[in-house]
């Protein structure tokens, strides 16, 4: 029966995203990405994807759009509508349908969704579900092949997202174009939301508790869905949303900018360190094995620190690239 | 089936029905206001008769305590967020149906920028 | 049923090719953007469609031995990297428009293009 | 710990590890002076790294203690060997040598995030060089491209946003494609590993997703590789980059795609794919001779200098293609070699760039005329680097055109034509060099015009060093041949 | 199974609304079947933890929960903030 619901709500993917591209009001097509996000989370989640579901949450849904909002504000509400533009173009087209053409002639000799007898389901993969108990001693498959067996790749997925703040950075941060406002605007820029008292005391009220649930999902993350990244984004989704009632100013106030790129710095420091003491240790890269007398417990060990090192940075850039946008628009 | 999973049961689809109707007043309604109106109202009553049926399926367990607290989160910020938006629409210069103000423009009337 | 076997793959090759059009097409820059992440999405259904087991949950074990059926955790974790990554990626675009938008005045390519060719 | 042992994955985590403690550096001249000893260190690592492939064969590295397929592999041969040469030596040359021109250019506020992004463009290319896992390689593919982007877009001049914009966005779609063929491809082998992948690919070779799957990897790739047709954003990147960025990239990351490119077709899908010798040479043949003559062609009505050694570059990646098509190992081996001299030619061709532009501040044809008079340490250098471009006799280029040369006349009939349309391409490059020692040394200097000096002694210094490198390579043949023969005969399956 | 019938009317609903968030007509409305969807999806994954029998999983039901809220702050401050850029924009026309 979950395969009907997910019928059901792949079609309404589809219908989602063909909304997004045609309409022209760019603000709708935010929102209306709000909402592809939730239903791609819906969909990950009835095909047994559990932490994706719930990175698409923090991703999708709370950082996402704040981003795409905050470069609205600095560019423009509406694409240009020209003479006979919003026809569909061709060549383009052809390009697209080829592609698409390709991948649906190919899916004719794919293994069926579901089988249990496909070969993803063959080799590597059920390795990991007989020697987790034994070699990790952790619930959460998912957390252990990720900080563990294929622990190098979340390294570099730490430093995608070490990139992208310093590039953020590097961009936007630096050099600024002066815009003239009268003292009484920028004034009404810094309140921000202080004046909408029910939003504001409510939206106070919650911060305590996301920041709260970012730490359950961050220390519970191999025990259940989450994990670094995850609560990172959730973390930093609570303090935007305090940026956003309490304006900007506050919010940094709140987290200084230098905390900020030594956060951004040091996550990804303490990811790679974990993996250099490994070494030191007499392992490989990334051996947490060595770091405790008990095999699987100097995995626990290390499945914690470099979970942590991952939430630190991911948590530093999310706010970093909000800031960076945000400041751009109180100027 | 048990009397609780029955009271559950029930609980839920009224749940369900509730929230559809909410569904068919944003799609039904005239204005801003009333479907925001159609769309809180069954909101609170859909979300609070779900979770509850949910609470009695689950009985004294951990995931009792989680929805405790989905539902009292939802129930604090989905009022808050129908409030804000309805503020900001007004304050914009978004008129409910049926009211003639003239101190509106009326270019501001249609289309995507109220 | 069989109908439905292959569904999910062929929503992934109609929003890849949704995504893509959006991409090749569009002359707006965030709207671009936009439709990478639709095409970006796409992909991460391609994968996590074919973790799925019939029968079987989420790996994440609900016993100390790990007994039961479960789906495949790999592409998950794949997927997991994937999304950072988008999300990465769409953040630092989002700069380089902001700053485009502020140079040239415009987000559209084709004003962009008329205004270098003069220059 | 045995050091010897953990090289392969030094090579990557030493750029990699330092990004972040460069970002934080907030003295003036401290973050490049920390990039240059950690580039040189790198490449000090490639250095002995490749010692050791040479005296003992390829190198594995099971990451976290995992055994392959079950952890990440990184594999290091002769092939992956030059490849980590080319990327660190460039990257050290280029910081060493662009210090004072990333300073007009960069300024000190952006220094740090600057040179960070450096070094990740080096681990990033490093990474994709040294690991054995398909989809490790994209995370590392995504390091590289979007630290190249913050790269292109510090420079001054706002078309370099356009510039970083368009790279983004087809570079993510070449980035994608590359994941959708990995991923259907794992959908049918049930691995990532690229040797494990290779074993298991050959029961399923005849079904549609892989062979749908190396068309994506394919195509994503040589999105990646700026391969004509696909080349659109790389001229206008190459253009507006800060000049020693460009003197940098232009040497190394179009070069891992195309190391990557290699690597798949040839070892993954040729032993195992039906029809995908002919399939590779009915594609990309065609391809690559358009490539060159419409890259040289285009090069000689270019006016920027940049973009006119750009369109070069388009041409330079066709005949390292029409190596890869020809599939036999005198090809390949050309192909490779000309990998490594390309980077050599093209770094010291867009450093003696980067001293004009710091001179002139403007890299204009006409801006530049009479600049040879000026600044003749320099256009001797950029003179001695376009002839190695040339390929005329004891410069590098000649060694591996030579070999394209003898493996086209080698393919038969076509052959001809193929060395033909080589030759009149080098004639286009003729022209094009032409251009630029015209302009440089018959044209008098325009009135009004800045006033030149001599570049500074660091940056001239680190540019004869690369010039003459374009020498010595062309005479002493040892190092890259012998690594580029070994590499073409592993690749084709001959030499294991 | 007891889920059922709320489970169909939970999806009707999504789809109703996605309809609404397509139709607009003003950006209010989109905003507001935004917000709707939100609160039907995390009702969905509730019930659906349950449904799957996984009731460890109404974590992320709790995660929609808090962080939905998110994205209508978002929207308000982007309203305001062009209230502001409009106003900026009408005085340097006047000048």
């Amino acid at each position: 029966m979950t395969l009907v619901f997910g019928v059901f709500l792949l079609t309404l993917l589809v219908i989602v995203a063909v909304a997004i591209v045609r309409s022209t009001n760019l603000f709708a097509a935010v929102m209306l990405s709000g909402i592809f996000s939730l239903l791609m989370a819906v969909n990950f989640f009835l095909l047994d994807a559990a932490d994706v579901a719930l990175t698409e949450a923090a991703v999708g849904a709370g950082v996402a759009t704040v981003l795409f909002l905050s470069a609205l504000a600095l560019t423009a509400e509406h694409e240009q509508v020209r003479p006979g533009g919003a026809a569909l173009q061709w060549l383009p087209l052809v390009v697209a349908f080829a592609t698409g053409g390709l991948l649906i002639y190919a899916t004719f000799q794919n293994p069926v969704i579901g089988d249990p007898n496909a070969p993803v389901h063959q080799h590597v993969a059920p390795w990991y579900l007989e020697n987790t108990p034994e070699l990790i001693d952790i619930p959460n498959v998912v957390t252990a092949v990720l900080g563990s067996f294929r622990g190098f790749d979340t390294l570099g997925e730490v430093f995608v997202v070490f990139t992208a703040g310093i590039g953020v950075l590097s961009i936007l941060g630096l050099r600024h174009t002066l815009v003239e406002m009268t003292s009484a605007e920028i004034d009404a820029r810094q309140r921000s939301l202080r004046h909408h008292l029910i939003p504001r005391v409510v939206g106070r009220g919650m911060v305590p508790f996301i920041l709260l649930f970012a730490l359950y999902v961050q220390f519970h993350g191999e025990y259940s869905p989450g994990g670094g990244f995850q609560a990172g984004a959730i973390a930093a989704a609570a303090i935007i949303l305090y940026s956003l009632l309490e304006g900007d100013d506050r919010g940094r106030a709140l987290v200084p900018e230098w905390l900020l790129q030594i956060m951004v710095a040091s996550g990804a420091l303490l990811f790679g360190g974990v993996g250099v003491v490994c070494m030191l240790l007499g392992g490989s890269f990334l051996d947490y094995s060595v770091l405790a007398e008990v095999p699987s417990e100097g995995q626990h060990l290390g499945l914690l620190l470099i979970e942590l090192g991952v939430g630190i940075t991911v948590s530093g850039v999310l706010l970093t690239v909000f800031h960076a946008f945000a400041r751009r628009a109180s100027r | 089936m048990g009397v609780v999973e029955l009271i559950s049961f029930v609980l839920m689809t009224a749940g369900g029905f509730c929230v559809f109707v909410g569904g068919v007043g944003v799609l039904r309604m005239p204005d801003l206001y009333t479907r925001m109106h159609a769309a809180s109202v069954t909101d609170t009553a859909g979300l609070f008769l779900v979770a509850t049926g949910l609470m009695l399926h689950a009985g004294w367990s951990l995931p009792l305590f989680k929805l405790v607290a989905i539902l009292v989160f939802l129930l604090v910020t989905s009022p808050t967020a129908a409030y804000a938006l309805a503020n900001a629409a007004m304050l914009s210069g978004h008129p409910p149906a049926g009211v003639r103000d003239e101190t509106v423009p009326s270019a501001g009337r249609d289309g995507e920028t109220p | 049923m069989e109908f439905l076997a292959l569904y999910n793959y062929w929503v992934f090759a109609v929003l890849l090719l949704i995504g893509l059009y959006a991409v090749v097409a569009k002359v707006n820059l965030v709207k671009r953007l936009i439709g990478l992440s639709i095409f970006q999405g796409a992909v991460f259904l391609l994968y996590i469609s074919m973790d799925k087991v019939e029968g079987g949950t989420a790996p994440i074990f609900q016993t100390a031995d790990g007994a039961g059926v479960f789906s495949n955790p790999l592409p998950q974790v794949l997927i997991l990297t994937a999304i950072v990554v988008g999300i990465a990626t769409t953040a630092l675009g989002l700069a380089v428009v902001v700053r485009i938008r502020e140079e040239y005045g415009t987000v559209e390519e084709d004003v962009i293009e008329d205004m270098d060719a003069d220059s | 710990m045995n050091l010897d042992a953990h090289l392969p994955i030094l090579q990557i985590i030493v750029p990699l590890m330092t990004a972040p403690v460069v970002s934080l550096l907030r003295v003036p001249s401290l973050p490049w002076a920390a990039a240059t000893v950690t580039s040189g260190l790198a490449f000090a690592v490639a250095v002995t790294l490749t010692g050791q492939v040479l005296a003992g064969g390829p190198m594995s590295y099971a990451l976290g203690g995992w055994v392959p397929p079950y952890g990440i592999e990184l594999y290091v041969d002769h092939f992956s060997a030059l490849l980590l040469l080319i990327i660190t030596g460039a990257s050290t040359v280029a910081l060493a040598f662009g210090k004072a021109s990333l300073d007009q250019e960069v300024g000190h506020e952006r220094a740090p995030m600057f040179y960070a992004a450096w070094l990740l463009v080096v681990a990033g290319l490093c990474g994709i060089v040294a690991t054995g896992d398909a989809f490790n390689l994209f995370v590392f593919l995504e390091i590289s491209s979007l630290a190249t982007y913050v790269l292109i877009a510090s420079a001054p001049d706002r078309r370099a946003l356009m510039a970083t914009f368009r790279y983004l966005i087809l570079g993510t779609v070449g980035a994608t494609f590359y994941l959708i063929g990995v991923g259907l491809i794992y959908m049918m082998t049930g691995t990532l590993n690229l040797a494990d992948m290779t074993d298991r690919i050959a029961e399923v070779g005849e079904l549609r997703p892989v062979l749908v799957a190396a068309g994506f990897i394919t195509v994503g790739l040589a999105l990646k590789a700026a391969m004509f047709p696909l080349h659109a954003w790389m001229p206008n990147a190459y253009t507006f980059a800060p000049h020693a960025a460009t003197a940098f990239l232009a040497a190394c990351s179009t070069k891992a795609a195309i190391y990557v490119l290699i690597r798949f077709d040839l070892t993954v899908f040729l032993p195992h794919l039906s029809d995908h010798a002919e399939q590779v040479s009915g594609f990309f043949i065609p391809l690559a001779v358009l490539a060159f003559l419409i890259g040289s062609a285009v090069a000689v009505f270019e006016r920027n200098l940049k973009r006119m050694l750009g369109y070069s570059s388009v041409a330079q990646i066709g005949y390292i293609l029409l190596g890869l098509a020809l599939l036999s190992p005198l090809a390949l081996t050309g192909a490779i070699v000309h990998l490594f001299n390309h980077a050599l030619m093209k770094s010291a061709l867009f450093m003696a760039v980067a001293c004009l532009a710091f001179r002139a501040g403007s890299v204009q044809l006409p801006d530049l005329a009479g600049c040879g008079r000026a600044m003749p340490l320099t256009m001797g250098a950029f003179v001695l680097a376009g002839l190695s471009m040339i390929g005329v006799p004891l410069t590098a280029g000649f060694v591996s055109k030579w070999y394209l040369i003898l493996a086209c006349l080698e393919y038969g009939p076509l052959g001809y034509v193929l060395a033909g349309g080589i030759l009149v391409s080098s004639l286009l490059a003729v022209a094009y060099v032409w251009k630029v020692v015209e302009a440089a040394y018959f044209q008098p200097r325009p009135e009004g015009a800045r006033e030149l000096r001599e570049a500074p002694p660091a940056m001239l210094a680190v540019l004869w060093l690369v010039a003459l490198g374009n020498v010595w390579f062309g005479i002493d043949t040892d190092l890259t041949l012998g690594l580029a023969e070994q590499a073409a005969a592993t690749l084709l399956g001959d030499g294991s | 199974m007891i889920f059922y019938p709320v489970v169909f009317a939970l999806l009707v609903t999504m789809a109703l609304a996605i309809v609404r968030a397509v139709k607009g007509p003003s950006l209010y409305d989109r905003v507001l079947a935004v917000n709707m969807f939100g609160t039907k999806t995390v009702l969905f994954l509730a019930v659906a933890s349950y449904l799957m029998g996984r009731p460890d999983f109404l974590d992320l039901a709790l995660a929609y929960a808090l962080i939905n809220s998110i994205g209508v702050m978002a929207v308000l401050q982007f309203f305001q903030s062009r209230e502001f850029r409009r106003r900026y924009e009408h005085r340097h026309e006047a000048e």
